[in-house]
C-alpha cells in the first residue's frame, strides 16, 4: 500500500469496543426476545443475538491470530440457515393452525 | 441349610409374587398359588427358632455378601432373638391373610396375591437386615403394595386413604436416608454391628450423631405410630383389605425403634426416652379415649391399636430389660390377637358390609363360633390372665413402675382399663343385646370351614402364649442388644422375683 | 479511516438493532435486521475476514433473511399487538438485560490484552480458513451435512400437510 | 501417533447416520400408498447396531481422533449406549403407535436416528465447535419431532416453544463459548482446560462460565429455564416426548459433566453453589407445580423438571463420585422415563384422547398389564427401593453428603417425599375401581403389540437391573467418570496448534 | 499518488463504468427488441433514428417525464425502497468485475478496468445479487396487490432456489482456479486461449449449462419469467409501479443480465482473454494492450446476451411446479455430480 496514505490508515480502534458493539447487539436480541410480540419477530432477536455471537467470535480470532474463530462463525452461520428454515416451517405450521402469530394467543397450553 | 435359610425365607415369597403375576388370572389360581407360598414361607420359618442356639451371643443364620462395592453395600442377613420370632410371626399370618382374602377379593386376584406376596417379603426383608441399606430397602419396599392394595379395594375412598398412608411414612424417611447416608459418609460402612460398635466407641461426632438418632427415630415413630403422628392409622386401617392390615400393623415399626434406635444409639434413646415415654402415655389414653367413642369399628380398632402400640412403645423407652422383653412379647401378642380381631371383623364386614357398630347387635345367637371367638381374642387384647395380652402388659407395666416411674405406670394402666372398657362395650354392642335390624333381615351364616381353620389355632396360641410365655421369653432375651440394655439398668428385685416365677411355669 | 468506518458501521448496527426492536411491523424489523447484517459484514471486513463478510451477506443477508421476509410476505402478517404479556416482559426484561449489558461490559472493560484493530491488519485468506476446516475441523464439517439433512427433512416434514387434512390450512 | 483409525472412534454415529439415510431414501422412492412401518425395523436394526458398536469402542484405549475434536473413553462409551438404548425403545414405542396411516413414518424414523447421531457426538465431542453442531443436531430434531401433530394445533404450538426457547438457550451458550474462546484462544476442551488457570482475563472465564450453564441449563430443563418444559411435553406426541425427556437430555448432562468437570474443574467454587441453588429451585418449583397438574404430560413434565433437580445435586459430589452418580442417576432416570411415557402413550392414544390424571382412573382394571407398568414406574419415579428411582436418587445424595452437601440431601429427599403425593396420585388412579356408569363414553383398551411389548419389557427390565443390581452400570459410570476426570495429557500434537499468543 | 488522486480515480472510474454500464442496458433493450422482432418475423423499432438506434434514450426520456403514481393503499417506505435496491444491487455487482487487462496498471499498481480488486470478488458478486431479491420481494409486498405479492412470492422463492444450483455449478469453476479471485480465475484460463477456457479446456461445460440455466431463471427471464408472466400476474410485482420506478425495476433486470453474461464471460469464456491465447502476438502497443482486452469481454458479453434474446424468442414458458422440479431435481443433483466429478479429476491430475 502507499506509504503516502497510508497515515490515514494508522488509526486503530480497540477490540474492546468491538466486544461491547458485540454485547449489545446480543442483548438487545434478549431484549427482543422477551418484548416482541410476534414470533417471527422474537425468532428475528434470536438471530441478533446469534449475530452479536458471531462479532465476538471474529474478534477474538482477530485477537488471537486463530483462524478457528472465524471458523466458528462460519458453522454458526450454517446452524443458523438450519434453524432459520425448519423454525420458519414451524411458524407456518402454527400459522396454518392458529391463523395468528401473536405470541399471546398462542396459549391452548397453560395452567 | 441354616446358610440359606434366610436367602430362602426371602426368596420364596418372592418367587410366589413372580410366579403369581406370571401365570394367567384366572379363577382361584392365584389363591392357591399364594396359599401354598406362604404355608411353604411359614414352614420355613419354623425352622429358625427350631434350629436356634439360646446362649449363643450374635447373630444367628447370618448371611454377609457383598453386593454392590460402592457403596459398600453387602446382603447381610441374620436373626437374633429379637427378629426370631417376628420372622415367624409374619410367616404364620401370611397364610391366614390369604385365607381371609380368600373370598374377600373377587376381583384381580393376580394383582392383589402378587402384591400381597411382595409385601410379605418386604416385612421378611426388613426383620432379617442387617446391612442399613438393604433394610431400608426394604422398609421403602413394604410400603408399596400396601398403599396400592388400599388405593385398589379401599371401601370407600381408597386412593386418598392410601396417599395418606404413603406420605405419611415416607416422607419422614427421607430424613432416615439421609442420616444413613451421613452415618455412611462418616463410617464407610452400612453394617449394622460395625456401626453399633463404632457409634457405642464414641467415635462418630455427638451433635450430628444426635440429629442422626432422631432421623431414626422419627421414621420409627410415625411407622409405629407414636401419639402425635398417627394421623394415617384410622383411615388406612378403615380402607385396608383385611388381609393387608393384620400382616402389617405396627411390627415394623416397633422392632424398628428396638432395633435401630434403642440398640444402635443407646445414648442418643437415653436421651431422649422421657419424651417418648410420656408420649406413649399419651398415646395409650388418647387412643383408648378415642377408641371408646368410634361408631366405626375399623376406626375403633384403629385407635385401639394405637393405644395399644404405645403400651409397647412404653415398654421399648423405659430402657428396662423386662420392659423390652415385654415389649418384644407384646409385639407378637398383638400381632396375633389383632390378626385374629381383624379377621373376625372382616368376616362380619363380607356378611353385613357395613362397619357401623349401631347396625349390628344381638348376633351372638345367630353367629355363635364368630361370637365366642370374638369374645376370646377381645380378652386377650384386654390382657386377661392366661391370655397372651396379659404377660406382656403386665412385664411392661411392672417395669415402668419401677424402673421408670411410678405415675406414669398409673397412668398407662388407667389406659389398659379404659382398653377393657372400650372391648368388652363392643363385644356387647356386636353380638348382645337386642337384634338389630340388620341382623335380622340378613341370614345369620357362621364361620365357614377355612376361618375356623385359621381361627381356633390362633386361639389356641393366645391361650398357650399366656400360659407358657417361657417358650418365647428365653429366646427373645437371647438379642445382640441386650448386654448394652442391661448396663441401663439393673434389674429390680421384685421384677427379678416375677421373673423367677415366669421361670417356674416352664 | 478504521476508526470512521467502525463508527459509521457499529453506529448503523446498533441503529438497525434499535429499530428492530421498535418497529411493530415484522418486514420492518426484518429490514432493520438486515442492515445490521451487512454492516456486520463491513465490519468482519475490518477485522480482517473477508470471507466472512461475504458469507455473512450472501447466508445471512441473502438467504436466511430472504427467508424471513418470505415468511412475513406468505403469511402477511401484520402489526404486532401490545399486550400486557409485552408489558410484563418489559417489567422483567428491562432490568435483566440491563444487568447481562452490565455484567458483560464490566468484564470487557475490565479484560486486558485484547490489542486493537486497524486497516493495515492481515486479512485472513480463504486458503488459511480452509486448510483448517478441512484438516483440524474436518469432522465438524462432515458433521454438519447431517445438520442439513436434517433440517431439511424437517422441514419438509412440517410444512407438509398433516395426514388427516385433506384441505390445506383452517 | 494414534494407531487406532479414526473412524472407529465416530462407529457409532457412522452407523445411525448411515441408518438415517438409508431410511430417509428408501421412504422417499416407496410410493405414495405403500406403508412406512418396516422403516422402523430398519432404523431400530440400525441402532441396535450402533449400541453394539459403541460397546465395541470400549475395546479401543481412551483417545481422540479427527484432531482431537473427538474422543473415545469409558464415558463417552457409557452414554452412547444409554442414548442408543433410549433411541431404540423410542423407535420400538413408536413402531406400534405412530398412526397407522402416516405418510410421515419415514421422515419420522430418520429424524429420530439422525437426532441420535446429534446425542451421541454431543456426548463424545471434545472440540466446542462440534458440541455446537451436535446439539443443534439433535436440538433441531426435537424440535421438528415435538410439532409432529400438525393438525391440534397444541402441535406446532409446542414445537415453537420449544424451538424459540432452544434457539435462545443455543445463543447463551455460544456466547459463552465465544467468550471462552476469547479468553483462551481455543475450542478445544482440553487445551480450554489446560489454558484457564494461566488465562489472562480471568473475568472472561467466568462470565463464559456462567453463560455456558445458562445455555446448558436451559437444555436440560432445570428451573428457572424450565418454562418450556410442560408445554413441550404437553403438545409433543407422547412417544416423542419419552425421546426428548431423556435422550437429548441425557446428552445435555453429559455435555455439562464435560464442560464443569472437564473445562472448568479449577472453579469448582464457582459453579457448584451455583448449581446446589440450581439444584433445589428445581426439585422445589418442579414439584410444587407437578402437584397442581391434573394433565398427566404436564405433570410428569415438571416432575421431569423436578428430577433434574435430584441430578444436579449430584454434581456436588467431588471428584468422580459425582460424575458417576450424575451418569447412574441419568440411566436411571432415562429407563424409567421412557417407560412411563411407553405406558402414558398406549393409554392416553397418539392424539392424546384422555389426557387426564381423572382419564387414567381404573386402568389396572381395564388393562392389568399397563396399570401394573404404570405403578410400577411411578414407583421407581418416586424412589421406591430395587427400582432404578431409588438408586439414582440413593447415589445422587450419596454423592451430595459426600462433598458436604447435607442440606441439598434434605431438601432433595424431602422433596422426593413431596413428589410422592402427585405421583400416587396418578397410580393410585389406576389402581382405583372404575366407575361404573361412564356415560357410555368408548374407553379404548389399549392394545400391546409386538415392538411396544418389547420397549416396555426392555424399560421394565433396565428399571428393575438399575435398582437390583446396579453394579456393573455403576461400575460403567465410575470408569467413565475417571476418564472424564483426567484429560488425556497428549491430546494435540504440540506442533500443529493453531493458535497463537495474543497481540501483546 | 497520494490519497486524494487515488479518489478521484476511483470516482472516475465508478462513473465511467456506471455510465457504459447504463449505456450497455439501454442497447441491450434495444438489441433485444430488434432481434425478437427478426425472431418473430417483423423489424423491432426502427423509427427513432437510424435503425432505431436512438429507441432507448426516448423511452429513457418517455418513463422519466410520465407521471409518478404512488396508488393508496402501499406501504410507502418499502414501495419507494423496493426499485431502489434492486437498481442499486445491480449496478453495485458490477464493482468487482475486471473488464480489461489489469496487468496494465497506473502508478502504485492502480487497475484501471476494475474498480475493486476483492479476493473474494466472486463471493461479493452472489452476495450481491442475492440482495437483490429483497428489491422484488419488497416491491410486490408493498404494492398490496394480490397480482403483485404472487409474482413476488414466486420470484423470491425462485431465487432462492436457484440460487443454490447458480452457486454450485461455480464450484467446479473456483476449484480449478484454486481462488475466489475474479482477476485469478481468468488468469488460470488465459494461456492457451480457448482451449484452456473452463468451458472447454476445463471441461466445465454442464457446470456452464447449468450457470445458464440458473441464470435465466435468477434475471426471471424466458423461459423462467414467471414472476412477470402476463398471462397470469398481470405484470407481476411491478405491477403497480410506473414512470421512473417501473424504468428502474427494468434497469435492474436488464443490468443484472449484463452482470450475468460478464460472470459467464469471466469463469467460463476466459474474461477479457482472447480466444486464440499466445498463439497470435499482437504488437505490444499501449492501445492495443489496453482496448483490445476490453474489446474481447465485450464481444464475449454480449453474445451471452443475444443467447439470452435468441432463447427468450424461442422457448415456451415453464409451468411453476416444473421450474422448481427442474431446480431442485435436475439442477442441484447435477451441480454437486459436477462437483464430485472435477474433484475426482482435479485430484487425479
Amino acid at each position: 500500500m502507499n506509504p503516502t496514505y497510508a497515515h490515514m490508515l494508522q488509526q486503530e480502534v480497540p477490540l474492546a469496543w468491538y466486544l461491547l458493539l458485540s454485547a449489545a447487539l446480543f442483548c438487545l436480541g434478549v431484549l427482543g426476545f422477551l418484548i416482541k410480540r410476534n414470533l417471527i419477530t422474537v425468532f428475528m432477536s434470536i438471530e441478533l443475538m446469534l449475530n452479536g455471537v458471531n462479532l465476538s467470535f471474529v474478534t477474538f480470532a482477530h485477537q488471537w491470530h486463530a483462524v478457528k474463530g472465524q471458523i466458528f462463525v462460519f458453522f454458526v452461520m450454517v446452524v443458523a440457515a438450519a434453524e432459520a428454515a425448519v423454525g420458519l416451517a414451524i411458524i407456518i405450521a402454527i400459522f396454518r393452525a392458529r391463523a395468528t402469530l401473536a405470541v399471546d394467543r398462542i396459549d391452548l397450553m397453560k395452567l | 441349610m441354616n446358610e440359606s435359610i434366610l436367602t430362602l425365607i426371602l426368596l420364596v415369597p418372592l418367587a410366589g409374587a413372580v410366579l403369581v403375576a406370571l401365570l394367567p388370572d384366572r379363577g382361584k389360581l392365584p389363591a392357591w398359588i399364594a396359599l401354598l407360598t406362604s404355608l411353604v414361607s411359614f414352614g420355613l420359618t419354623l425352622h429358625l427358632p427350631a434350629h436356634f442356639v439360646l446362649g449363643q451371643h450374635g447373630f444367628q443364620f447370618e448371611i454377609n455378601r457383598p453386593w454392590i462395592e460402592n457403596p459398600a453395600i453387602s446382603y447381610h442377613v441374620g436373626v437374633d432373638g429379637l427378629s426370631l420370632w417376628l420372622v415367624v410371626l409374619v410367616g404364620l399370618l401370611a397364610p391366614v391373610g390369604v385365607l381371609a382374602s380368600w373370598n374377600a377379593i373377587k376381583e384381580r386376584r393376580k394383582i392383589f396375591y402378587s402384591l400381597f406376596l411382595l409385601q410379605q417379603t418386604a416385612m421378611f426383608g426388613v426383620f432379617l437386615s442387617l446391612d442399613l441399606m438393604v433394610y431400608y430397602g426394604f422398609w421403602e419396599l413394604s410400603l408399596v403394595p400396601m398403599a396400592i392394595l388400599i388405593a385398589m379395594y379401599g371401601r370407600r375412598d381408597g386412593p386418598k386413604a392410601a396417599l395418606k398412608f404413603f406420605l405419611f411414612t415416607f416422607i419422614p424417611s427421607a430424613p432416615l436416608l439421609v442420616a444413613i447416608l451421613w452415618l455412611y459418609a462418616r463410617t464407610g460402612t452400612f453394617n449394622f454391628a460395625e456401626l453399633q460398635v463404632l457409634i457405642a466407641t464414641g467415635s462418630l461426632p455427638a451433635g450430628p450423631l444426635c440429629w442422626v438418632a432422631l432421623a431414626f427415630l422419627f421414621a420409627f415413630a410415625v411407622k409405629v405410630p407414636v401419639f402425635p403422628l398417627h394421623g394415617w392409622v384410622a383411615d388406612t386401617y378403615s380402607e385396608a383389605p383385611v388381609a393387608l392390615a393384620m400382616v402389617v400393623a405396627g411390627k415394623l415399626g416397633l422392632y424398628s425403634m428396638l432395633r435401630f434406635h434403642v440398640e444402635l444409639f443407646p445414648a442418643q434413646a437415653r436421651a431422649v426416652a422421657p419424651i417418648l415415654v410420656a408420649l406413649a402415655v399419651i398415646g395409650i389414653l388418647y387412643g383408648a379415649c378415642l377408641a371408646l367413642v368410634q361408631r366405626d369399628f375399623w376406626r375403633l380398632l384403629a385407635y385401639a391399636a394405637l393405644s395399644h402400640l404405645s403400651l409397647i412403645t412404653l415398654g421399648i423407652y423405659g430402657l428396662t430389660f423386662t420392659g423390652s422383653d415385654g415389649a418384644v412379647f407384646q409385639i407378637l401378642s398383638h400381632g396375633v390377637v389383632d390378626g385374629a380381631l381383624f379377621l373376625l371383623l372382616g368376616a362380619l364386614y363380607d356378611r353385613y358390609a357395613t362397619s357401623q357398630i349401631v347396625s349390628y347387635g344381638g348376633l351372638a345367637a345367630r353367629v355363635p363360633q364368630t361370637a365366642t371367638l370374638f369374645v376370646i381374642t377381645a380378652l386377650a387384647m384386654i390382657g386377661l390372665p392366661m391370655l397372651s395380652g396379659f404377660v406382656g402388659e403386665f412385664l411392661i407395666l411392672s417395669s415402668t413402675f419401677t424402673g421408670v416411674s411410678r405415675g406414669w405406670a398409673i397412668a398407662a394402666a388407667l389406659g389398659v382399663i379404659l382398653g377393657a372398657a372400650y372391648m368388652l362395650w363392643l363385644v356387647q354392642r356386636l353380638f348382645y343385646g337386642p337384634p338389630s335390624e340388620m341382623a335380622l333381615s340378613k341370614p345369620g351364616v357362621d364361620l365357614g370351614l377355612g376361618a375356623q381353620a385359621m381361627l381356633w389355632p390362633l386361639a389356641v396360641l393366645m391361650l398357650v402364649m399366656g400360659l407358657a410365655p417361657s417358650l418365647w421369653i428365653p429366646t427373645i432375651e437371647n438379642r445382640v442388644g441386650t448386654p448394652l440394655v442391661k448396663e441401663l439398668t439393673s434389674l429390680p428385685d421384685h421384677v427379678s422375683t416375677l421373673y423367677s416365677h415366669l421361670e417356674g411355669l416352664r | 479511516m478504521h476508526l470512521i468506518l467502525f463508527i459509521v458501521f457499529a453506529g448503523l448496527c446498533l441503529a438497525g438493532a434499535v429499530n428492530l426492536l421498535l418497529q411493530s411491523h415484522p418486514i420492518s424489523s426484518a429490514l432493520s435486521l438486515i442492515v445490521v447484517m451487512v454492516s456486520l459484514a463491513v465490519l468482519y471486513l475490518l477485522l480482517g475476514a473477508e470471507f466472512l463478510a461475504a458469507a455473512q451477506v450472501i447466508v445471512y443477508a441473502g438467504a436466511i433473511m430472504v427467508l424471513f421476509t418470505f415468511v412475513v410476505m406468505l403469511l402477511n402478517a401484520g402489526r404486532e399487538e401490545r399486550t400486557r404479556g409485552s408489558y410484563a416482559a418489559r417489567l422483567v426484561g428491562f432490568p435483566a438485560v440491563a444487568v447481562i449489558l452490565g455484567i458483560i461490559a464490566t468484564v470487557i472493560l475490565k479484560a486486558q490484552g485484547l490489542g486493537s484493530a486497524g486497516l493495515r491488519d492481515d486479512i485472513t485468506s480463504t486458503q488459511e480458513l480452509s486448510a483448517v476446516l478441512f484438516t483440524k475441523l474436518l469432522l465438524p464439517f462432515e458433521v454438519t451435512s447431517v445438520l442439513i439433512l436434517i433440517a431439511i427433512l424437517g422441514a419438509v416434514a412440517l410444512a407438509r400437510h398433516g395426514d388427516g387434512e385433506g384441505t390445506p390450512g383452517k | 501417533m494414534n494407531p487406532v483409525p479414526d473412524i472407529y472412534r465416530i462407529l457409532p454415529e457412522v452407523i445411525l447416520t448411515l441408518t438415517g439415510v438409508l431410511v430417509m431414501v428408501v421412504d422417499a422412492s416407496l410410493p405414495a400408498p405403500w406403508p412406512r412401518r418396516s422403516l422402523g425395523w430398519v432404523a431400530a436394526i440400525g441402532t441396535t447396531l450402533a449400541l453394539w458398536a459403541s460397546l465395541g469402542q470400549l475395546a479401543l484405549p481412551v483417545g481422540t481422533a479427527f484432531s482431537a475434536t473427538v474422543e473415545t473413553s469409558p464415558f463417552t462409551v457409557f452414554f452412547h449406549v444409554l442414548i442408543c438404548g433410549i433411541v431404540l425403545v423410542a423407535i420400538l414405542l413408536a413402531l406400534d403407535t405412530l398412526p397407522a396411516k402416516s405418510h410421515h413414518q419415514g421422515e419420522y424414523y430418520a429424524l429420530v436416528v439422525f437426532g441420535a447421531v446429534g446425542m451421541c457426538l454431543l456426548t463424545s465431542a471434545v472440540e466446542l465447535l462440534l458440541v455446537f453442531i451436535a446439539l443443534e443436531i439433535s436440538s433441531i430434531a426435537t424440535y421438528v419431532l415435538a410439532g409432529y401433530r400438525k393438525d391440534t394445533g397444541r402441535g406446532p404450538e409446542a414445537a415453537i416453544k420449544y424451538f424459540l426457547l432452544g434457539s435462545f438457550a443455543t445463543a447463551f451458550l455460544l456466547y459463552g463459548i465465544a467468550l471462552i474462546f476469547g479468553a483462551t484462544g481455543t475450542t478445544q476442551v482440553y487445551e480450554i482446560a489446560r489454558a484457564i488457570p494461566t488465562a489472562q482475563n480471568h473475568s472472561l472465564v467466568l462470565a463464559a462460565l456462567a453463560l455456558m450453564l445458562v445455555g446448558i441449563l436451559f437444555k436440560v430443563s432445570a428451573a428457572p429455564f424450565h418454562v418450556w418444559t410442560p408445554d413441550v411435553y404437553e403438545g409433543a406426541p407422547s412417544p416423542v416426548v419419552a425421546l426428548l425427556s431423556t435422550a437429548p437430555k441425557a446428552a445435555a448432562f453429559a455435555l455439562l459433566l464435560r464442560v464443569v468437570y472437564e473445562v472448568f474443574p479449577t472453579l469448582r467454587s464457582l459453579w457448584s453453589p451455583l448449581l446446589w441453588g440450581v439444584a433445589v429451585l428445581s426439585m422445589t418449583v418442579g414439584n410444587l407445580a407437578a402437584l397442581r397438574q391434573q394433565n398427566v404430560k404436564r405433570m410428569l413434565a415438571y416432575s421431569s423438571i423436578a428430577h433434574a433437580g435430584y441430578l444436579l445435586a449430584a454434581f456436588a459430589g467431588l471428584g468422580s463420585s459425582g460424575i458417576a452418580a450424575a451418569s447412574f442417576y441419568i440411566a436411571a432416570y432415562a429407563a424409567m422415563n421412557v417407560g412411563i411415557f411407553a405406558v402414558v402413550t398406549l393409554v392416553s392414544g397418539y392424539e392424546d384422547e384422555l389426557p387426564l390424571i381423572q382419564d387414567f382412573r381404573g386402568l389396572i382394571y381395564r388393562s392389568p398389564l399397563l396399570g401394573a407398568l404404570l405403578i410400577f414406574f411411578l414407583a421407581s419415579l418416586v424412589g421406591i427401593p430395587f427400582t432404578g428411582g431409588f438408586f439414582g436418587k440413593f447415589y445422587s445424595f450419596t454423592a451430595a453428603v459426600g462433598g458436604g452437601a447435607v442440606w441439598l440431601a434434605i431438601i432433595g429427599l424431602l422433596n422426593s417425599g413431596l413428589a410422592a403425593a402427585y405421583y400416587l396420585h396418578l397410580a393410585f388412579a389406576a389402581a382405583q375401581r372404575p366407575v361404573e356408569s361412564d356415560g357410555g363414553a368408548p374407553v379404548l383398551t389399549p392394545q400391546v403389540g409386538v415392538a411396544v411389548g418389547a420397549a416396555l419389557l426392555f424399560a421394565v427390565a433396565a428399571t428393575l437391573v438399575l435398582g437390583i443390581v446396579p453394579g456393573e452400570v455403576l461400575h460403567a459410570a465410575e470408569a467413565g467418570a475417571h476418564t472424564l476426570q483426567a484429560p488425556p495429557a497428549a491430546a494435540v500434537e504440540p506442533g500443529v496448534m493453531l493458535t497463537s499468543q495474543p497481540n501483546p | 499518488m497520494t490519497i486524494l488522486e487515488f479518489f478521484l480515480w476511483s470516482l472516475l472510474k465508478v462513473v465511467v463504468v456506471i455510465v457504459v454500464f447504463l449505456l450497455g442496458v439501454a442497447y441491450t433493450v434495444l438489441l433485444e427488441r430488434k432481434l425478437v422482432g427478426r425472431i418473430q418475423n417483423r423489424w423491432g423499432p426502427s423509427r427513432v433514428g437510424w435503425f432505431g438506434i436512438l429507441q432507448p434514450l426516448v423511452d429513457g426520456a418517455k418513463s422519466f417525464l410520465k407521471e409518478d403514481i404512488i396508488p393508496t393503499g402501499v406501504y410507502r417506505p418499502l414501495y419507494i425502497l423496493a426499485p431502489i435496491i434492486a437498481l442499486s444491487c445491480a449496478l453495485i455487482s458490477i464493482s468487482v468485475v475486471p473488464f480489461g487487462d489489469p496487468g496494465v496498471t497506473g502508478s502504485g499498481g492502480f487497475h484501471f478496468f476494475q474498480i475493486a480488486d476483492v479476493n473474494v470478488g466472486l463471493l461479493v458478486i452472489l452476495g450481491i445479487t442475492s440482495i437483490g431479491v429483497y428489491g422484488i420481494a419488497l416491491a410486490g409486498w408493498s404494492s398490496n396487490n394480490k397480482y403483485s405479492l404472487l409474482g413476488s412470492l414466486r420470484s423470491s422463492a425462485q431465487l432462492i432456489s436457484y440460487e443454490l444450483a447458480l452457486g454450485l455449478s461455480l464450484v467446479g469453476v473456483v476449484m480449478r482456479a484454486g481462488s475466489l479471485n475474479l482477476r485469478v480465475i481468468v488468469e488460470s484460463q488465459a494461456h492457451r486461449g480457448i482451449l484452456s477456457w473452463n468451458l472447454f479446456g476445463g471441461l466445465q461445460f454442464v457446470a456452464f449449462f447449468i450457470y445458464l440455466m440458473a441464470a435465466y431463471a435468477e434475471t426471471n427471464r424466458s423461459p423462467f419469467d414467471l414472476p412477470e408472466a402476463e398471462s397470469e400476474l398481470t405484470a407481476g410485482y411491478h405491477t403497480e409501479y410506473s414512470s421512473m420506478k417501473f424504468a428502474m425495476f427494468f434497469m435492474a433486470e436488464y443490468g443484472n443480465m449484463i452482470t450475468v453474461g460478464c460472470v459467464a464471460t469471466l469463469l467460463f469464456l476466459g474474461g477479457w482473454t482472447s480466444p486464440f491465447g499466445d498463439l497470435i502476438h499482437l504488437p505490444d502497443f499501449f492501445l492495443v494492450r489496453a482496448l483490445l482486452p476490453i474489446c474481447w469481454f465485450v464481444f464475449k458479453v454480449f453474445t451471452f446476451l443475444f443467447l439470452y434474446v435468441w432463447v427468450r424468442g424461442t422457448l415456451p414458458r415453464f409451468r411453476y411446479d416444473q421450474l422448481m422440479n427442474f431446480g431442485w431435481r435436475y439442477l442441484m443433483p447435477l451441480a454437486i455430480l459436477n462437483i464430485v466429478a472435477t474433484s475426482l479429476w482435479l485430484a487425479y491430475r
